[in-house]
């Protein structure tokens, strides 16, 4: 068993590697250019060729990958020659990038040609003293100078030479003189617990995924509380009475329900119990950001629609187990040996009959999640889904990838647990 | 005198099929359920009640002699909409590119053979050869079904923007893995058989013996998986046009009229249940099809 | 002009007495006095007066020019003043409503009205241009601007208070200009504020007063003061107005997530009284939720929240008739505008394009892709709500006329009818369906449309390019200021996105720029209309309304043309 | 026998018939079954697949089914009718008074319930006796079933335990409530003939010790000889003989019975020197039964009244009964078979041919991936399975070898090898001179083509996609040795030399039976006319009328092609009978090679001898030694040093020190004489001893000679 296990961590290591390599490959060159809409349609190519560069999309692909999922600040210390290091921005709250230059952390800006260092104090104030000497030369004889700016980038500058760049403001794009030349957009990677910022937020996307998260695995793991033992049991029901109008009552309506689209389940229990009755809240409104622990009800009608769409498949599943196994020869075997009923359904069948299943309902975490997004969608539920949904719709790839690679970790780790639970039923596996 | 037994074996088959769906109720009431479907699709090709684009009618109007099904919030008739809308998923596909070229076979079609062409192949070689391409093999597919089915199509989405093919390949991958697995397991089984050690002594090649040994035996669960996959790829369209990001118009989408729908729900519910309806029921009859026929291809092999 | 009190009449702008003749004419409309009044720098208190003087509608019936009517100014028989409609109040209670909220930092910075929904309850502006469209003074007291209106005197609102305690000064205005004037700061009000060429353009008289002097005569500067991102800030303001929400607003702000939500909690010590003596606000919190449309939709249904931001026409169509909410439209310069590339065949010869103008049954067209909410437009691209809007006959929907031009184009060209054309548009809120409706009307007419309807940002990656398309503009309170974006040959390149100029239009164009007489400014739109719609390169169907959808019992909600939400004197009738 | 009644039967049937219903109508798959069993008896049932057997069995336990029913007659159980009885009666009798064993002890094990569970619910269920007492009477059961470390198997999972250990398990969980009737369905046909060896010799224990009246039913008439006191056989759902086995066997008067004993080579018989008669035609299936006597299209005596009507059970004095209207009339030693089953002429040509294939101490291992974290992460020493050891032997032209050995010895790995499915992994090996120890892609057309392969199972032999004909024409067409538009010819006439029809031409193999599909499988073998065939197991899923046609077949076409053979089999009598060479293996060594006749006379290997002793003669005259082996087969991953038989040969204390050199020292080969060796470090004088396993009764010869 244990090499089984051990089996299956491996494996899902290498799957999220390959999940991952997939993931930024396919987001970040299959997309087009991303800048069209963070700069929106008016901005010009050059503006645009600006702020790829700013984002550190100039970059080569492997570069940018290996920068998305361990980071790029040791890349950065060797052109800096510093340790580089993040600090708090008391205003913001959020994490701020410096070079340690000698127990001093620093940053440099450049204004009018002349470079300027900032020194961060203990308080956090910043004090800015003219930079000089701090020039290199390079082959060519220029003056250059690899250094931290205000905005979390390893830059180069050139003296001289400051490049025109287009910085990004709230209110569009604004043309700045004394631009670096070269920019590495400073990161810790997600492996490193740092998934960037957010394209479309301009926050870090940790942030605001992590209370979703939370959202979704509450409203996922109340589904599945409720979904599992229903769909197992009206299964294992049905299973037992093959044929019979029990079954066919719980095949036909288990078929239809799944069957039904989510968004359309959806729609009409908001439309009933929610607008027509006013029974329930109809749709998941988050008035506080506990709101569904101070309000459960808000999860009653995103439960009951993932249900309906979900029993089905599962208990349809169950049912089909549990009829295979109704025929097989061990329970045949018993019913020989002169066993009752009951008997032969709890100690000879269900826990063959669930084998199937539970595996099948661990992959299955991967379409509760689809499920999710539809759901989270018509509810407003402010979920993983939602999440990935909006930042699919932007193109915000750091978002996305973030999310989805959250998605893909909860699934896998789904099956894992599956896996285990199939391990710890099948003594086949358990033993040997 | 050749060509005569053939033919007539050809019909035979035919006829020995149909009665295999005839003899199970199941797979006769899913056939009739997908084959109304099929119909109105055919039918929508040369005719719609009415233009299914013009706002003809007063909006919102219940189930007239007139609109059968009624109107929706642009005034346009239902029925005809529901007809067209079955045309991209069954039908055709329309190729980005001028001049609107359009080719046979609907979007859910094209998705499930693409996924079909990419998962055969895949978990034939896994199945058969066995060893690292199993593994390396598996490893991929595990990475794929990882990823929850609309994340996926989300992403694909995101990466490359909307249209049929677009579609088709996001059905492609997310059905790839299932496919795969379904023909792994069956290779695996078949490759134990002695007609495949006839043809290894023969000293057939490998694609040999997957594609010409191996698939033809394997065909009758892959067909059958197939089919409930054009359900779950009508039900995947749907939510895609639910979502905003599916079949671009000017075509309807089902999942894009309960999409419009479902903001007038007040003013007519009904406009949002045909479509649904219309999803459903295929998908219904998909899977009752396709069961009956697993049920009655079991029996008959036994 | 004796109706006017000596003291107003002396710090009056020039054409005060003038706009009081015109109205009592009957040239203008009173809602046209009010506007330039007050924009000129008159008191709304002042402008309602008169007009409560006046009475009648109808020009040339004498004009009680009584000094007492002035001092019965509050004029309740007329419903310009509404707060003192209301008898009195009940105070308490939460209001609710559904709208995205996205990062929010300097509002200068603001982009999207939105955030400027959040910052409005906290912080405020130096005048306020109501539902009506009329501004008046806000935290200002006044305003006054001189003949050539390049000078402006601001006279600020004294003992108003910011939530922490200090007092409104000049202090707290010139900061805030100068942050709109920082290129740092990266406001939008630096490009609106053109005329200001630094803070060396803006002086400070004294603690209540200050002086603007312009590089060149703006008519539209309160308004731009009431350009959403202009919220007055205190003078210690750091940059992120979460961290700081320090304001002289009625609301303070307790909670503020991107993405989930914000909540507000009335003030105890606002500087504006309620009709019960009191400061306002009635309400005691707010709390906006961010979701997105359908989802708001169904929480607004389902009273869960009670009010939904700037709601799409089908939630406005969805939303009627609902029990429990009050729809209060409002008329705007919005719209989707039919535009053609005078530079690419066919749309090159007049008459086609006059063709495709004539297929337009506007009514049929307004109903089906925005139910009728709107006000049927001409083919130019000058709306009711402009002020010097010159009223013409909407033309009538025409299909033989336009077979009759297009058979005689085909005939020359040596063309078979139907004219093949490609009509582009983006898969937006009306769009499709004005361009699905188009095709049918003009398919009499002998137009074969193909539609090609993609996805927002697919439009906008190529709006300016396809040669016939739909393009949403937006609401622009000055034809004058829309009109050269997109028709002068300067613009080809730009925002013109049918290459059309033409050098009497632009003349006229010209002309109507520099000239502030509204009646002047009126009859050469006349002239404009005219010329655009003979040969311009755009059609027009309507011009969109807005809703303000709130549940019912919540009083005094007035449906802002933006779509601003101005709470502080809503309270609650159960 | 005594025919001593002192008590009433246990199990009576009377007229039985059972009858599935199906769409449209209903088939009677058992008709006319009478017969009873005493206490202490072992009644066997008989007959091919398709008889039968297993309903009459399913029937007395009233388990056919949702649509299946008993339509006529009485089972009568210690006096209580059955017919009829159900719910909690029914499950009662079930599993308490009445216990079944059925064939696959796999499949009938629950796998996820513990072996002790399984078998002590049968006595606190139908015992309400307490868990503790019944898990001890469970372990002394255990024990008797000869089950070593019986209480440590209590709590072992099915997969835990071996094939043979499991079938123990089964019977051991039927006899705990010490029921007054055994039903046994082909028990042993899953096991291995040693092990199958030990089982029977365990049901004749336990018959004998709980004086249990025993159904067993099975297709093989050696194990019946064995197991049973009487014996009934079934035809086409009718019993058409009954009687003892002594009877039976020596005096069948059914003309099926009769039949059935011409098609079973027995033990010690050669192709040189016996003749296989098969029975025409196949077994009717249930829905088209002839109206008169099922077996009239298959009869030589066939006459006008056994097509019209069906005969009456004819009882004689010897307690034999017959249903056939000519019983008693008909003596078998007049038989002459028709002609159409007539097999060839054999010619022996015992002159010496240049060998075809030469092995030279060829080996194959298999390498297997260990299960501790360093194997994962691939830093374990490498294991292998040893597959086929040292196989060294040459192969003249025109003869053939069996390989005998029982399931997991190697013998299919050798083919294998050969014939390049796998990779030779040590050791040298010629075909036609020329070198095979590579893989089949690697190998040219010229070689391929000359070494071809007849298979096991009928169903999975022919490609269900495509038709006879195609399957037959593909090696022509691939190997182009006929040209492309003759092909269609020359399958037509190997189908008709495989006594088939161009009529096949066009079939799909779901239209064909086993032996037929068998028969298309030898033709697509020989269509590119091999020189070598390796034929693993072609007859061992075949009814025993079947296979001897499909032997005859082989014989001829060997004849007619000069075709040179291996041929595997676990049957010993098949593989004497077919056989020139035969080979011995073991655990992947080949402990003894030699002419055929003389691998089944002393000298023998301990092994061969062991395996002789344990095969089911057909014979109940015949006298066959005990030998039993201990203990199961070891692992092949970690086979024993030395001899790999040492840990379980019963002929080990022959040598010094309890053959102590067995556990250290590969034996050597000792040659007896020409061409006969024998892998053992016992001496030849001592192997030379040993007596012959089989002795026959002086009156107990063949029916035919």
């Amino acid at each position: 068993m244990a090499r089984f296990i051990l089996r299956s961590i491996i494996s899902t290591i290498v799957t999220m590697l390959l999940v991952s390599i997939a993931l930024f490959v396919l987001i970040e060159v299959g997309s087009g250019d991303i800048t069209v809409k963070i700069l929106g349609v008016f901005a010009t190519p050059e503006q645009r060729a600006s702020y790829r560069a700013q984002l550190g999309l100039d970059a080569p692909v492997w570069q940018r990958y290996i920068d998305w999922l361990i980071g790029n600040d040791w890349r950065a210390k060797r052109k800096v020659g510093y340790p580089l290091v993040t600090a708090t921005n008391p205003q913001t709250g959020e994490k701020d990038w410096y070079a340690d230059v000698d127990g001093q952390l620093t940053r440099w800006k450049m204004e009018e040609g002349r470079l300027i260092t900032l020194k961060r104090q203990e308080d956090g104030s910043v004090t800015s003293h003219l930079s000089s000497g701090a020039w290199k030369i390079n082959e060519e004889g220029n003056e250059y100078f690899w250094g931290v700016d205000t905005k979390n980038n390893t830059v180069m500058w050139m003296r001289g030479e400051g490049a025109e760049v287009w910085a990004l403001t709230k209110a569009g794009l604004r043309k700045e003189g004394d631009g670096p030349q070269k920019y590495i957009p400073l990161r810790k990677g997600l492996l490193r617990g740092d998934p960037g910022i957010s394209l479309q937020y301009g926050r870090p996307v940790a942030v605001t995924l992590i209370p979703r998260i939370r959202n979704t695995l509450v409203l996922a793991g109340v589904a599945f509380a409720v979904i599992m033992p229903l769909a197992l049991f009206l299964g294992i029901l049905a299973g037992i009475n093959e044929g019979k109008p029990l079954d066919r009552f719980i095949s036909i309506t288990s078929l239809g329900a799944t069957a039904t689209p989510e968004f359309v389940t959806g729609i009409f229990l908001i439309l009933i119990f929610g607008i027509w009755l006013k029974w329930l809240p109809a749709v998941a409104l988050f008035t506080s950001a506990d709101a569904i622990f101070e309000n459960p009800k808000l999860l009653a009608l995103p439960v009951l629609t993932l249900t309906a769409v979900e029993l089905g498949y599962i208990a349809r599943m169950t049912r089909a187990s549990m009829v295979e196994v109704m025929e097989s020869d061990y329970i045949r075997t018993a019913i020989i040996k002169g066993m009752p009923k009951t008997r032969i359904i709890l100690k000879h069948a269900i826990r063959n009959a669930l084998m199937a299943p539970i595996t099948i309902i661990m992959l299955h975490v991967n379409w509760l999640v689809g499920g999710l997004v539809v759901v989270e969608v018509i509810f407003g539920y402010p979920g993983l889904g939602y999440y990935i949904y909006k930042s699919a719709i932007f193109g915000d790839f750091n978002a996305i990838e973030a999310a989805a690679m959250v998605t893909v970790a909860i699934a896998i780790i789904t099956r894992l647990l599956g896996d285990l639970a199939y391990t710890l039923l099948n003594p086949r596996i358990r033993y040997s | 005198m050749k060509a005569k037994t053939k033919k007539k074996s050809r019909l035979q088959k035919f006829w020995d099929s149909v009665s295999l769906i005839l003899a199970s109720r199941v797979a006769t009431v899913g056939s009739i359920m997908v084959l109304f479907w099929l119909v109105l699709a055919f039918i929508s090709l040369f005719w719609t009640p009415y233009d299914y684009n013009a706002s003809d009618f007063l909006q919102n109007l219940g189930p007239n002699p007139q609109n059968w099904l009624g109107t929706d919030h642009l005034g346009r008739d239902i029925f005809s909409r529901l007809m067209k809308g079955t045309q991209v998923v069954l039908l055709k596909t329309r190729l980005p590119g001028e001049g609107n070229i359009i080719i046979p076979g609907g979007v859910a079609i094209w998705g499930v053979i693409g996924s079909m062409a990419l998962g055969v192949t895949m978990g034939l070689n896994a199945g058969y050869r066995g060893g690292w391409w199993d593994q390396v093999i598996m490893q991929i597919l595990d990475a794929l079904i990882a990823f929850p089915r609309i994340v996926l199509y989300l992403v694909v989405i995101a990466a490359l923007g909307q249209g049929d093919l677009v579609v088709i390949l996001a059905i492609s991958i997310t059905g790839a893995p299932g496919v795969a697995r379904l023909a792994r397991s069956l290779a695996m089984d078949i490759k134990t058989r002695d007609y495949i050690r006839a043809a290894e002594t023969r000293g057939e090649s490998v694609w040999y013996i997957m594609f010409k040994e191996i698939l033809p035996n394997a065909s009758g669960p892959l067909l059958v998986d197939g089919m409930l996959r054009v359900g779950y790829a009508i039900f995947a369209i749907g939510t895609l046009g639910f979502l905003g990001i599916g079949l671009p118009p000017p075509d309807p989408d089902w999942g894009n009229m309960v999409n419009e729908a479902r903001r007038n729900i007040f003013s007519n519910q009904l406009a949002v249940i045909w479509p649904a309806l219309a999803i459903a029921t295929l998908v219904i009859g998909l899977n009752l099809f396709a069961d009956g026929l697993r049920e009655e291809m079991t029996r008959y092999q036994k | 002009m004796e109706i006017i009190k000596k003291k107003d009449r002396d710090v009056a702008h020039p054409y005060i007495p003038e706009l009081q003749n015109l109205f009592q004419k009957g040239k203008i409309t009173r809602r046209e006095f009010l506007r330039n009044a007050t924009l000129l720098g008159m008191s709304a208190a002042a402008a309602t007066t008169f007009l409560a003087g006046c009475k009648t509608e109808e020009p040339v019936e004498e004009a009680p020019a009584e000094e007492e009517v002035v001092e019965e100014a509050p004029a309740e028989e007329e419903e310009v003043v509404e707060e003192e409609a209301a008898p009195c109040v009940k105070r308490g209670g939460t209001w609710t409503a559904s709208m995205q909220l996205q990062l929010l930092d300097h509002p200068a910075r603001l982009s999207w009205v939105e955030g400027a929904n959040i910052v409005r309850q906290t912080n405020e502006y130096l005048t306020l241009t109501g539902s009506d469209n009329i501004t008046h003074p806000y935290l200002l007291e006044k305003w006054e601007a001189s003949e050539d209106v390049k000078t402006w005197d601001l006279y600020l609102r004294k003992g108003v208070l910011f939530n922490n305690g200090d007092e409104l000064t000049a202090d707290d205005v010139m900061f805030t200009i100068g942050e709109w004037l920082n290129p740092d700061v990266g406001s939008s009000m630096l490009g609106l504020m053109s005329y200001l060429s630094g803070m060396q353009d803006v002086e400070k008289v004294d603690d209540y007063h200050i002086k603007l002097h312009l590089q060149f005569g703006d008519i539209a500067v309160p308004e731009h003061l009431f350009h959403y991102p202009a919220v007055i800030l205190h003078r210690d303001f750091d940059g992120d107005i979460i961290k700081q929400p320090i304001g002289t607003g009625a609301f303070t702000l307790e909670e503020y997530a991107e993405g989930e939500r914000a909540v507000f909690q009335r003030r105890e010590d606002y500087w504006q009284m309620g009709c019960d003596g009191e400061p306002l606000p009635y309400l005691d919190k707010l709390v906006y939720v961010s979701t997105d449309k359908d989802a708001g939709l169904a929480a607004l249904q389902s009273g869960q929240v009670d009010a939904l931001y700037d709601p799409r026409p089908t939630d406005f169509q969805a939303l009627q008739g609902v029990d429990g909410l009050t729809i209060r439209p409002a008329s705007t310069a919005q719209c989707l505008l039919g535009r053609m590339r005078v530079d690419l065949e066919p749309w090159d010869d007049v008459r086609v394009r006059n063709a495709l103008k004539k297929c337009q049954d506007r009514a049929k067209i307004l109903q089906l892709a925005y139910f009728g909410e709107g006000d049927l437009s001409l083919d130019a691209h000058v709306a009711p709500v402009h002020p010097a809007y010159c009223e013409k006959d909407i033309p009538e929907y025409d299909p033989e006329g336009a077979k009759a031009l297009l058979e005689e184009y085909a005939a020359e060209k040596g063309l078979e009818l139907p004219l093949k054309v490609s009509l582009a548009t983006k898969n937006d809120q009306a769009e499709p369906a004005i361009a699905q409706t188009l095709k049918e009307l003009a398919e009499p007419a002998g137009f074969e449309i193909e539609l090609d309807i993609t996805e927002p940002s697919g439009y906008w990656d190529r709006w300016t390019e396809v040669d016939l398309g739909i393009t949403s503009w937006t609401h622009r309170p000055l034809a004058t200021m829309v009109l050269p974006l997109a028709y002068t040959e300067e613009s080809i390149g730009a925002w013109n996105e049918t290459r059309w100029f033409d050098e009497e239009f632009e003349g006229i164009l010209r002309e109507a720029q520099g000239t502030l007489d509204v009646e002047a400014r009126r009859s050469l739109m006349c002239k404009i209309e005219d010329i655009m719609q003979e040969r311009g390169p755009v059609f027009n169907s309507f011009w969109k309304s807005v809703w303000n959808v709130t549940a019912s019992k919540f009083q005094n909600v007035e449906a802002h043309p933006t779509a601003y939400d101005l709470l502080y004197e809503v309270w609650i009738d159960e | 026998m005594n025919n001593l009644k002192k008590a009433p039967p246990v199990l009576i049937l009377e007229d039985v018939a059972v009858a599935y219903k199906i769409r449209g109508g209903e088939i009677e798959a058992v008709q006319n079954v009478s017969f009873e069993i005493n206490r202490g008896e072992t009644h066997g049932i008989v007959g091919e697949s398709g008889c039968g057997k297993s309903t009459v069995a399913w029937a007395v336990l009233n388990f056919l089914g949702a649509n299946g029913y008993v339509k006529r007659g009485s089972i009568k159980f210690q006096g209580q009718e059955l017919v009829g009885v159900t719910g909690e009666e029914l499950r009662r009798l079930r599993g308490d008074q009445i216990a079944m064993v059925y064939q696959d002890p796999m499949q009938a094990l629950n796998p996820s319930m513990r072996l002790g569970d399984q078998m002590s619910e049968v006595l606190t269920v139908h015992r309400d006796m307490d868990k503790k007492e019944a898990e001890k009477r469970c372990i002394e059961m255990l024990e008797r079933v000869y089950m070593p470390d019986a209480a440590n198997v209590m709590n072992r999972y099915p997969h835990q335990i071996s094939g043979g250990q499991q079938q123990r398990v089964v019977i051991a969980t039927a006899l705990l409530n010490n029921p007054a009737l055994l039903i046994m369905d082909e028990p042993t046909t899953a096991l291995d003939v040693t092990v199958e060896a030990v089982v029977l010799d365990l049901i004749a224990d336990l018959r004998r010790e709980f004086d249990t009246a025993i159904m067993y039913i099975t297709h093989n008439l050696g194990v019946v000889a064995r197991v049973s006191t009487r014996v009934g056989v079934m035809y086409a759902g009718e019993m058409v003989e009954r009687g003892t086995v002594e009877d039976i066997y020596k005096d069948p008067q059914h003309p099926y019975t009769q039949g059935l004993m011409r098609c079973v080579p027995k033990l010690g018989a050669d192709k040189a020197s016996s003749i296989l008669y098969p029975i025409r035609g196949r077994v009717p299936p249930p829905n088209n039964r002839p109206v008169g006597c099922v077996f009239s299209p298959r009869c030589d005596y066939v006459r006008e009244i056994c097509h019209n009507k069906r005969p009456e059970l004819l009882e004689f004095s010897s307690g034999v009964s017959v249903r056939c209207h000519f019983a008693g009339e008909i003596e078998a030693d007049k038989w002459s078979p028709s002609d159409d089953i007539l097999p060839p002429e054999i010619i022996t040509d015992t002159s010496p041919r240049e060998p075809i294939l030469k092995l030279d101490n060829l080996k194959k291992y298999y390498e297997v991936q260990g299960s501790s974290l360093k194997d994962i992460l691939g830093l374990g020493e490498q294991r292998y399975v040893k597959a086929v050891e040292n196989a060294d032997f040459d192969l003249p032209r025109g003869t053939t070898l069996g390989v005998v050995g029982e399931s997991g010895c190697g013998k299919s790995t050798l083919i294998k090898t050969i014939i390049g499915l796998e990779q030779t992994t040590e050791g040298h090996a010629e075909f036609m001179e020329i070198d095979i120890t590579d893989e089949i892609s690697t190998r040219g057309e010229d070689v391929i083509k000359e070494l071809q392969m007849v298979f096991q199972n009928p169903d999975s032999t022919m490609n269900p996609s495509y038709t006879v004909g195609q399957q037959i024409g593909r090696p022509m067409k691939r190997f182009s040795t006929v040209p492309k538009d003759e092909i269609r010819g020359e399958v037509i006439k190997l189908l008709e030399s495989m006594r088939l029809g161009e009529n096949y031409y066009d079939r799909l193999p779901r239209q064909l039976s086993g032996g037929e599909k068998q028969r298309v499988g030898i033709a697509r073998a020989l269509a590119s006319h091999p020189n070598l065939v390796l034929c693993d197991e072609p007859v061992s899923a075949l009814d025993v009328s079947v296979q001897a046609a499909l032997l005859n077949l082989l014989l001829e076409l060997q004849q007619e092609y000069d075709t040179t053979m291996m041929f595997i089999a676990h049957d010993l009598s098949v593989v004497r009978f077919f056989s020139d060479q035969v080979a011995v293996m073991y655990l992947g060594q080949i402990m003894e090679i030699g002419p055929a006749n003389a691998i089944y006379a002393p000298p023998y290997h301990p092994y061969s001898e062991a395996l002789l002793s344990a095969v089911p003669i057909p014979d109940p005259s015949a006298e066959q030694k005990h030998i039993r082996l201990e203990g199961t087969v070891p692992s092949a991953i970690n086979p024993p040093d030395g001899c790999r038989f040492h840990t379980r040969c019963p002929r080990r204390e022959l040598l010094p020190d309890g053959g102590a050199i067995c556990e250290t020292e590969m034996p050597p080969w000792r040659e007896t004489a020409e061409g006969h060796r024998i892998f053992c470090h016992i001496p030849l004088e001592t192997l030379n001893t040993f007596d012959p396993v089989i002795t026959q009764k002086p009156e107990g010869s063949n029916h035919v000679s």
